[in-house]
């Protein structure tokens, strides 16, 4: 099943584009010839009931999988300006995930202070300068919409902090660094709805600056935030299109059928 | 459900509590017989043996005389020999958990390390005497010095060091790896920004319970050549004359507290028995401060670590 | 695009930089290989002299112990049973008091209890073992005597049982610690059933935490294995074949340190057996720590 | 740098201390315990200049130092006694004939002669309890030669330990107990012990162990000389030769003071003579020998 | 806030009411003053944003809060028939989790063969006797649908089945000793897409014959499944009513926004 032969419907330029992407966890094939456009500075939502293999595309773009033994990819993420296959051998895990950055379900900062969290993107890099990291940090901060409840609580620890916040520590982290695509996994499932409410803010303010691909397990917030929305089931790719038309007129039935809650 | 029914999963569950109750006082009891066997052998030193701790005891050398031998040679060395088994044990015993748990493939060689490890945890300690006495003293030509006791002892607790490492280690969130990966951190940088220090809290555990070994140790100590009489101390860095240099008591020859003690508990004068009383509650005494010191450090390394 | 592009090629000085790091790495792990390697060579080399004087069968079946005499035995047996027999004492003692105090601390303590009593229980590894010897020669032999006036004064029995809660902290320390790792969903399931405590604790949390505590009990029956002062002091060291703890017995390492640290020339083959000894008792350690690897790989995946 | 035997360490302590002292702390001495045959096996490698010594060099020790090319002195500088105790409440023993030992100690004994009985039709029905020196000792090598004829050869169905105060608590607790250690332990514990005359043969009288009865002689054939043993190279170092020397002028008093049978006089201004001289060699020619009195000893040394 | 005043619309019998229940982790006050009718042999189903309180509301119903020290309950839960208040001081908790089951988010099967994970229960409860057990164990395995699939490897360990017969297992484990009411917090989010349509048949053939209360964060598993629906907002109930009702037109302007995407 290929669902994208429309997929240059628009012009706008690619920042990545999956292509017969299959990704096995040892003989389980949990993703099934994906092909999927990701656009540049937009926000690309992807839905899908649980365990239909979300976090798993997602965490190709920055080779997390090669974290475990025994995870194989095939097919090929095309990554733009540079036209080159995140996946390759040849390429260097490291250099992929300096450039394309992650924000997980759970906020997860170190147990460092907030400061030295959002620094640590910057260090990795060999930056040692201490002007330029106080400079970076504090434009991460404020642009993950942090920098007034922390300016005054930089040597404090990050835990320390509520987990609405913890949130936005972790994507100062990762905007810290200047990334040109950023992963959000889930961002929001661990918080209380005001949190979510000022990620969701923080996520559409972003976008001027960086592409965003997004899983989410909750419609409505899809709906809300994201420009495009690609719709999975069991490790295969259903639907991609623009937002609203995926929410108000569906191209196929089992996408209709999730987003009215009758599949199954 | 009816009343009769409910009268009967009441007195049901009283039966059953009872038993909670029960095993709660054995809990008890179980905890006080480990507590006060530990407390009846601390104050039985502690009554055999206050009657010689003096500033005396703790700055004299060892003498025939009971009421003049102190132990100043003897702990002198063993806070030596601790130091470097502390210097030895924990670098190799983090590396070797650290690889175990980030880098070993699962595969036969780990396997093997891993059996290995624990093996080790079972071999007596005079094994590992006769070992450093082949391997460091006559192979290496380290000598009969605080260094080469240091070493085995660092081997002997190295297996300590290493499985407390790995638990620590497992019980960081595979999150926080991931957090860091991400950032773009080479497994080198994850390892030593992230896994080491947040595991340090439950490395100082093994540490601790490995160094309370060591320090009580005799026979590996004894056979790679501890003295039993030395009444001068190793040169201290910067204070000898002019050519010892900083690194000379390494190789110094030493005696530690246990020798000490098993020598003065051999001899016929029961005045000697009480000079190993009194060894042995400074003995506990050094043991105590290194947990509390540890425990202490523990303490404030983990109010630091939240997941 | 078969070429990537340079921001996103290798780089190879930090790819070798990681390597040689890993092989740094490797290598510490590699130490206990390295030391077990050298002491297996020790003890082999030694023995292989030994072996030449000792046919292996004498060794192995032989019922007297007695190298060092003029009539020389060499029936390890006798050694192994007095080593078994007081481990076996030992473990008597340790594991059921060390497996209930873990359960008591691990799931009845209040938090402060369990934080306090702990480090002080880890304390009693900390004493050093020729006091546990006095204890159990001067202290717990005469007591079991007013029980059992035919004991007699030296004997596996007393020093075994001051073995065990001399090792009661290893048993005890390290289950707790495996219990505690034990999902507190697990148990949450068990309460919701309407069991109570003791229940959740015997039927879901132990059994849950096997791994861990046989790994806790292996390393006890290593420690008790390896113990030498106390058997030394309070033992009798007199290799006598028998699995009865009430008598005198001698065991392996205690034979070891007392030849390697007599007035015997090295080198003579009452010296040599030692290390026919110290290999027997490797094997012996082996073979306990090759089935608590095998039960933990079972049981690893239990959750 | 001195090593070797635990029983003559207290001596060399002495010595070493105040040596040390005397010279006001600018010549280092230590002193350690690895045994008769651990010091040997460092004085033949050259690693020590005096090996404390229990028993004469013997012929594998010898040959040891022949190949490291060291050569040595050797110097008698007390007598062990060996004190045969037994419990204060045994009521029928007044005295001991070396036969009498013998027949409870050979090695066919073993498993047959448990009761005292069995020795002495005279003497009651009670257990006979065994407690002695270990096997790897020199002192038990002296004690089977002195009793049995045969070094090393004995029953091996005794309590043994390298401690002896442990043989004391072990004699002090049963009534039926007999035992052999060094005379200090004795003289320390004499309120808990009771010491037996020995009788050498049919004939002669019976001997209790006492400074005046091992010094004349009398106290036969259960003393024994010990020994230090200077490397002939170390002996040319001015601080050896000095410590070697006030070994033997000061050799009687301090000997006396740790509680041990000095030599005569005499003997120390031999010791130093032959040191003078540096006359090598030992005069054991490689074994044990029993029975020798001071009147030989130095009868042997002014060969 | 009290939505409550309509409740008796219904004459249904009762299985349970919550009377001006508020909980308290410490002092953060997690249930506000929350009044909620359970009907007997109905699926009664919590729906809400992450970090309302569904679960704590519902750990409330088995006294699963008493494990940890520092929390507290106010209020009243008025178990029927005999009118028992669960959270009474005086009521044992375990005789109240002996009337009331739970199944968990995560499958927690027991380190044990199946058929000592579905005889536990009845273990616990001192029974002994193989005959017994051997029918009860059938019959829950029966109820929760996993006989067929299991009844030839009832020794094997239960961690050896698939997560969603895992599932199936906990729920045969709470079914084996009758309970009166039956407690899940979200079965199906740890589930792929066919696990979860088994689960949620399972859930209606069940209500046959026990009163649920199900926690859920799918809106469309809610309004398949249940009868009732409660919607609750950081520590409140919002509104409660037949499913149908509260799906097509709620009462409230808050749940409206929920249900359609809008709420923040
Ligand atoms: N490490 C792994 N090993 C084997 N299978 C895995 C692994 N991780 C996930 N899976 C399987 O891969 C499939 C996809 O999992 P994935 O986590 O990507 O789902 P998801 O869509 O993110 O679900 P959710 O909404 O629950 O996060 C599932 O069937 C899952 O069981
Ligand atoms: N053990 C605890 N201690 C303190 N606060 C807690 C605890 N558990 C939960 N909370 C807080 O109580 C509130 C309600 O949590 P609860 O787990 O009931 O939410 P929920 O509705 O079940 O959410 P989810 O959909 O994420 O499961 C949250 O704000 C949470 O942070
Ligand atoms: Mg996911
Ligand atoms: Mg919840």
């Amino acid at each position: 099943m290929n669902a994208m032969t429309d997929r240059y419907e628009t012009l706008l330029p690619l920042k990545a584009e999956a292509r017969n992407l299959s990704f096995y966890y040892g003989n389980f094939q949990a993703l099934k010839n994906i092909n999927m456009p990701i656009y540049e500075k937009k926000v690309t939502s992807l839905i899908g009931p649980s365990g239909c293999g979300k976090s798993t595309y997602l965490r190709c773009f920055n080779r997390m999988h090669d974290l475990y033994p025994g995870n194989r990819y095939e097919g090929a993420i095309d990554f733009h300006p540079d036209h080159t296959d995140l996946l390759s051998k040849k390429v260097d895990p490291i250099e992929v995930r300096m450039r394309i950055s992650m924000v997980f379900q759970k906020p997860n900062p170190f147990p460092k202070s907030i400061y030295e969290n959002v620094a640590y993107g910057l260090r990795v890099r060999g930056e040692n300068a201490r002007s330029v990291i106080d400079d970076k940090v504090e434009a991460a901060l404020r642009g993950a919409a942090l920098w007034g409840e922390v300016k005054d609580r930089l040597k404090e620890l990050g835990a320390n902090l509520s987990g609405g916040q913890q949130q936005r520590l972790c994507i100062a982290r990762a905007l810290a660094t200047d990334p040109e695509l950023m992963l959000f996994d889930e961002p929001t499932s661990a918080l209380d709805p005001i949190a979510t409410a000022s990620i969701e803010e923080l996520i559409t303010e972003l976008k001027e600056r960086v592409t965003i691909l997004i899983v989410t397990h909750n419609m409505q917030q899809a709906a809300r935030i994201s420009d495009y929305t690609a719709y999975m089931y069991i490790g295969e790719m259903v639907e991609f299109g623009v937002t609203d038309q995926i929410f108000i007129k569906p191209k196929r039935k089992e996408t209709e059928d999730y987003i009215t809650g009758r599949f199954g | 459900m009816n009343q009769q029914e409910l009268q009967a999963l009441r007195a049901m569950i009283v039966a059953h509590k009872r038993w909670d109750t029960l095993f709660g006082v054995i809990g008890i009891l179980a905890l006080m017989l480990g507590l006060m066997t530990f407390a009846a052998l601390f104050a039985d030193m502690a009554i055999n043996g206050l009657g010689r701790i003096s500033v005396d005891f703790l700055t004299s050398f060892p003498s025939r005389r009971a009421a003049n031998a102190g132990i100043l040679s003897a702990w002198v060395g063993s806070v030596l020999v601790m130091l470097v088994t502390a210097f030895a044990a924990v670098p190799l015993g983090v590396a070797a958990g650290v690889y175990l748990e980030e880098y070993a493939p699962k595969n036969w060689i780990t396997d093997i390390i891993e059996i290995n490890v624990s093996n080790l945890a079972g071999v007596p300690s005079i094994i590992y005497g006769l070992l450093a006495l082949g391997l460091f003293v006559y192979t290496f030509g380290l000598g009969q010095s605080i260094l080469t006791a240091g070493l085995t002892l660092a081997l002997l607790i190295l297996p300590v060091v290493i499985v407390a490492t790995r638990e620590a280690i497992r019980s960081i969130p595979q999150i926080i790896r991931e957090g860091a990966y991400a950032c773009g951190a080479t497994t080198w940088q994850v390892v030593s920004d992230h896994i080491v220090p947040y595991s340090s809290a439950g490395i100082l555990t093994g540490v601790i319970i490995g160094m309370a070994r060591a320090i009580g140790e005799t026979a590996p100590i004894i056979t790679v050549g501890a003295l039993t009489f030395i009444a001068f101390l190793p040169t201290m860095p910067f204070t000898g004359e002019l050519p010892a240099g900083p690194f000379d008591w390494l190789f110094a020859p030493f005696t530690v507290m246990p020798i000490q003690m098993f020598n003065w508990t051999s001899r016929p004068e029961a005045a000697f028995l009480s000079n190993a009383a009194a060894a042995g509650f400074i003995l506990v005494l050094m043991t105590l401060a290194m947990n509390g010191l540890a425990i202490w450090l523990r303490y404030r390394l983990r109010k630091n670590i939240k997941w | 695009m078969s070429e990537p592009s340079a921001r996103l090629k290798k780089d190879l000085t930090r790819h070798v930089k990681e390597r040689v790091i890993e092989a740094i790495l490797f290598l510490a792990a590699f130490v206990s290989v390295f030391t077990t390697t050298a002491i297996v060579y020790i003890l082999v080399s030694e023995s292989w002299v030994f072996f030449q004087h000792v046919p292996l069968g004498d060794f192995l079946f032989d019922t007297q112990w007695t190298p060092l005499f003029d009539d020389a035995h060499y029936g390890i047996m006798v050694l192994l049973s007095g080593t078994i027999t007081s481990s076996l004492v030992a473990l008597l003692v340790a594991i059921p008091l060390g497996t209930i105090i873990a359960i008591y601390l691990s799931e009845f303590a209040p938090f402060a209890v369990r934080e306090i009593a702990k480090p002080f229980l880890e304390l009693l590894g900390g004493i050093p073992t020729i006091i546990y010897g006095y204890f159990a020669l001067l202290f717990l032999t005469p007591l079991l005597q007013k029980v059992y006036p035919d004991l007699p004064g030296f004997n596996l029995l007393s020093a075994g049982i001051v073995m065990g809660i001399m090792i009661i902290p290893y048993v005890a320390s390290l289950s707790e610690d495996a219990m505690r790792a034990v999902p507190m969903a697990l148990r949450e399931g068990s309460y919701a059933t309407g069991a109570t405590r003791l229940q959740t604790a015997l039927w879901v949390v132990v059994p849950s935490a096997i791994s861990g505590i046989a790994s806790a009990y292996i390393l006890g029956v290593s420690r008790a294995v390896g113990e030498t002062m106390i058997l030394a002091v309070a033992g009798g060291m007199q290799p006598n074949l028998t699995f009865n703890p009430a008598e005198p017995g001698a065991t392996i390492t205690s034979f070891i340190v007392q030849v390697a640290l007599g007035d015997l020339p090295h080198g003579s083959i009452g010296y040599q057996t030692i290390f026919a000894a110290g290999l027997t008792l490797m094997l012996l350690t082996l073979v306990f720590n090759l089935i608590g690897y095998y039960m933990r790989k079972k049981y690893r995946e239990a959750y | 740098k001195v090593d070797g035997s635990s029983t003559v360490y207290p001596i060399t302590e002495a010595v070493a201390e105040d040596f040390q002292k005397s010279k006001k702390n600018s010549i280092r001495v230590t002193v350690g315990i690895s045994g008769t045959g651990g010091g040997f096996k460092k004085f033949c490698r050259g690693e020590t200049d005096v090996s404390d010594a229990s028993r004469p060099i013997l012929k594998k020790e010898m040959d040891d130092c022949k190949a490291a090319g060291v050569e040595y002195m050797e110097f008698p500088i007390a007598y062990d006694a060996l004190t045969v105790v037994i419990n204060p409440k045994n009521d029928w023993i007044k005295s001991l004939t070396v036969a009498e030992l013998k027949t409870i100690w050979e090695p066919g004994a073993q498993g047959k002669i448990t009761n005292w009985k069995q020795v002495n039709p005279a003497w009651p029905d009670r257990p006979l309890k065994l407690f002695g020196a270990g096997a790897d000792s020199g002192t038990f090598d002296y004690f089977t030669e002195a009793i049995n004829g045969k070094s090393k050869s004995s029953r091996g169905d005794f309590t043994a330990s390298e401690d002896d105060n442990v043989l004391v608590q072990g004699v002090a607790r049963d009534v039926g107990a007999l035992g052999f250690f060094g005379f200090s332990y004795y003289e320390e514990n004499h309120d808990k012990l009771k010491a037996v005359p020995i009788i050498e043969k049919d004939g002669k009288p019976a001997v209790l162990p006492s400074l005046k009865t091992v010094i004349d002689g009398t106290y036969q054939p259960l003393a024994r000389p010990i020994f230090i043993y200077v490397n002939v190279k170390s002996a040319d170092k001015p601080e050896v030769r000095e410590f070697v020397e006030y070994y033997m002028k000061n050799g009687e008093k301090l000997v006396k003071e740790v509680k041990i049978v000095p030599l005569p006089a005499k003997a120390y201004g031999y010791n130093l003579e032959h040191f003078s001289k540096r006359v090598k060699g030992t005069k054991f020619g490689g074994e044990n020998k029993v029975g020798v009195t001071i009147e030989d000893l130095m009868k042997m040394e002014a060969k």
